[in-house]
């Protein structure tokens, strides 16, 4: 498993698109935001949390569809499935290197961020650990979006279509986290329930997922 | 360790393709199937080697020991050579040995990276994952598409006196002569009924 | 004789042919009796008017709503568990249903809520879950048209809906978690101090029954529509061969 | 006939109008299809039996 992981690691580095796509589009989401709304402060204060957390979904959810479509295409995917490893590791391994190529550089990135939007300073610390409690789950979760959808012809905006609404309430618990530490009252909740899900997805969806794959390669 | 298939048959599609087939390879043989396009040779490789669900019938060998390879050999273009065999090997727990570089002429090319290998080439690639996974049991879809002569024959001895020679089993299908002493499987006889029972759209009949 | 007999297409249709039209008859006079009994025979609400008439839709579209993914959860378990096609086909025939009730409790939500809150829209907890609950009808429906081989759909859309009825409960608690709302407490409790005067009540009842019945006879005629579709399917393919 | 809505007339008239018109919008969509689809069918039954 860990060889898998290596791979898909080092097929992000070289291939170029993992890691700077994401962010990039992350950039250019946050920076087109205040055209759209207006340079006053104030609202871009009360606004970031919100816009901050929908720029790193958006940008988690472009680079879901390859998490399995180039595996199936080149062959790999029933190699993988006929060998040794579970399948049920295959998908929590891809899910782990999507996030490591996607979600940390965001979680990393996001604060940098924040300046732009005049993000209040009491929650840059909430912003990094509920992107950091939340961003697995958004890739567990979109993982099992891209086994369901790995044999369909366009199915990367099939797979948008299933997979944002699964993002709801990692998205809710994630934004009021950033939103109640801006405004000094207690995030533990919402951070505690961010937790709780990333948990439970990492716990479940591989089998969801794993189930949707031998299906599909049957 | 034998490879013993009784009385299987497999759907494409929902659909039964092939029924009643029966065989079995013993160590150090192979067997070639062959038949017309569409008669399901991959389909019946695919359910050999556990990717898809017999509809009837059983299909006996050791586990973990079976590897299935068709043209798509999940070759990786931005990886070197060895990197792609070692990941295979890992993946396997096995280790990745020398004598498959030489076995599959590779040796030249080890450290460049697959996206810059010919056709030809990359298949050889693609072939020598089979050499380094240690698995027994081969299941083989039309293996030798886009090799020349010359690589047809390093192919076909690898599998002869390599493989099979230490007491491996091999299915192929293949519309070429490998050139192997290997008996072969027509699948003509086995074409299922246009009323064959087991297939999934069988309660709407 | 088990229940489970009902789960061969052949015999799902025998039996459930001839019931159709007399399910359909019963629930559209149902419904045409309770929303007439509703509309002109009930007082106005002292507070909210006239437009606790809405009350009459809107209460038995909610319901369907939800209850209707039930339902396809329940199919979609039956279908993976025991391979029953009509179970899944079930599930696929109530999704267009339930979606159409979705948008109708949406709309007449929206429609209550402008005199009562003052505003078509609000982001309130129970209309923005509904909001959510289209979005997963429709992500469903979108599942089953896109892939080509029924029983891979099958298996597939009944996966996402096991996920997706968990991720549907998690996201029914962020709401009400993000935004605590405009919203009376649902109408229909067993505390007698909330509910609703009878008269508003019995009429709604009728409706309610009614909605079920309309949807237990769509049911039964989608399901044998795709049934029938499933063979068309079976037949063209072995004549092909 | 029509009972005195008061100020929410409209209000109440559209949501009525509204549901009806999707009740048998979904009522009439089911009856078509399956008209349509029985008579695919018997279409299909008869080559299947006038090839036999």
């Amino acid at each position: 498993m860990i060889a898998l992981l290596r791979r898909d690691l080092a097929l992000a580095v070289r291939a170029g698109g993992g890691f700077g796509l994401g962010l990039a589009f992350f950039l250019i989401v946050v920076v087109l935001v205040p055209f759209g709304v207006g340079p006053e402060a104030a609202l871009l204060t009360l606004i970031a949390p919100g816009i901050l957390w929908v720029a790193a979904l958006l940008a988690a959810l472009l680079s879901l569809d390859r998490i399995f479509a180039l595996d199936f295409e080149d062959g790999s995917l029933p190699l993988l499935a006929t060998s040794p490893l579970p399948l049920e590791g295959v998908a929590l391994i891809k899910g782990i290197a999507h996030w490591i190529t996607t979600g940390l550089p965001l979680t990393l990135a996001a604060p940098a961020l924040g300046f732009l939007l005049n993000l209040a300073p009491s929650a840059y610390v909430w912003l990094f650990a509920s992107l950091a409690l939340g961003t697995p789950a958004l890739s567990m979760i979109g993982t099992f979006g891209a086994a369901l959808t790995v044999g369909l012809r366009r199915g990367g905006l099939l797979m948008s279509l299933l997979v944002l609404p699964l993002y709801v309430p990692t998205l809710i618990f994630g934004a009021e986290a950033v939103r109640r530490g801006a405004d000094g009252l207690g995030a533990a909740t919402p951070l505690l329930m961010l937790a709780g899900i990333t948990l439970g997805s990492f716990a479940l969806l591989p089998f969801a997922a794993s189930a949707a794959l031998r299906v599909n390669l049957k | 360790m034998v490879l013993t298939v009784s009385d299987l048959a497999v759907a494409r599609g929902g659909a039964p393709v092939l029924e009643g087939l029966s065989f079995s390879v013993a160590p150090g043989e192979a067997l070639v199937l062959r038949g017309p396009n569409g008669i399901g040779k991959t389909t019946l490789l695919r359910t050999l080697a556990g990717l898809q669900p017999p509809i009837a019938g059983t299909v006996n060998f050791p586990e973990d020991t079976g590897a299935y390879a068709s043209h798509a050999d999940g070759i990786k273009a931005q990886l070197t050579v060895t990197e792609n065999l070692a990941f295979w090997a890992d993946v396997h727990g096995a280790d990745l040995v020398d004598s498959v570089f030489e076995a599959f002429d590779l040796v030249d090319l080890r450290d460049r990276f697959a996206g810059t290998l010919s056709a030809g080439q990359k298949r050889r690639l693609g072939l020598a994952r089979l050499g380094v996974i240690g698995r027994d049991v081969l299941f083989l879809d039309e293996p030798t598409v886009s090799l020349d002569g010359f690589s047809v024959k390093m192919f076909a001895s690898w599998l002869r006196d390599t493989h099979l020679a230490l007491g491996g089993i091999a299915v192929i299908a293949t519309h070429i002569d490998l050139g192997l002493d290997a008996p072969e499987l027509d699948l003509t006889p086995f074409k299922a009924a246009p009323d064959a029972r087991g297939g999934s759209d069988e309660a709407f009949l | 004789m088990s229940i489970w007999e009902y789960a061969n297409p052949k015999k799902f249709i025998a039996t459930t042919t001839p019931l159709v039209p007399w399910l359909l008859g019963v629930s559209i006079a149902l419904l045409v009796g309770g929303l007439i009994w509703g509309f002109f025979f009930t007082p106005d609400d002292f507070r909210q008017g006239s437009t606790v008439k809405i009350f009459y839709l809107h209460v038995p579209s909610a319901l369907m709503a939800i209850n209707v993914w039930f339902m396809m959860l329940i199919t979609s378990l039956v279908w993976l568990v025991r391979r029953h096609h009509v179970s899944a086909l079930a599930a696929r025939a109530a999704a267009p249903i339930g979606i159409i009730m979705t948008v109708m409790a949406l709309i007449t939500g929206a429609i209550w809520g402008q005199p009562m809150w003052g505003t078509w829209w609000a982001w309130d907890p129970r209309l923005t879950s509904f909001l959510i609950l289209f979005l997963f009808y429709l992500g469903y429906m979108a599942l089953w048209e896109a892939i080509e081989d029924p029983d891979t759909a099958a298996d597939l859309t009944s996966v996402l809906c096991i996920v997706g009825s968990v991720f549907a409960v998690l996201s029914r608690y962020a709401v009400n978690f993000w935004n605590q709302g405009l919203h009376q407490p649902a109408s229909l409790s067993l505390d007698k101090e909330e509910n609703v005067a009878d008269v508003f009540w019995y009429p709604a009842l009728v409706c309610i029954a009614g909605f079920v019945l309309l949807f237990v006879a769509l049911v039964l005629m989608r399901t044998a529509t795709e049934i029938r579709v499933r063979r068309i399917k079976a037949l063209e393919a072995r004549m092909r061969s | 006939m029509i009972p005195d809505l008061g100020k929410y007339a409209v209000e109440v008239l559209t949501a009525y109008g509204v549901s009806i018109a999707l009740l048998v919008l979904i009522v009439g969509l089911s009856v078509q299809r399956s008209r349509k689809v029985r008579a695919q069918l018997a279409d299909v039954e008869a080559r299947r039996d006038a090839a036999r």
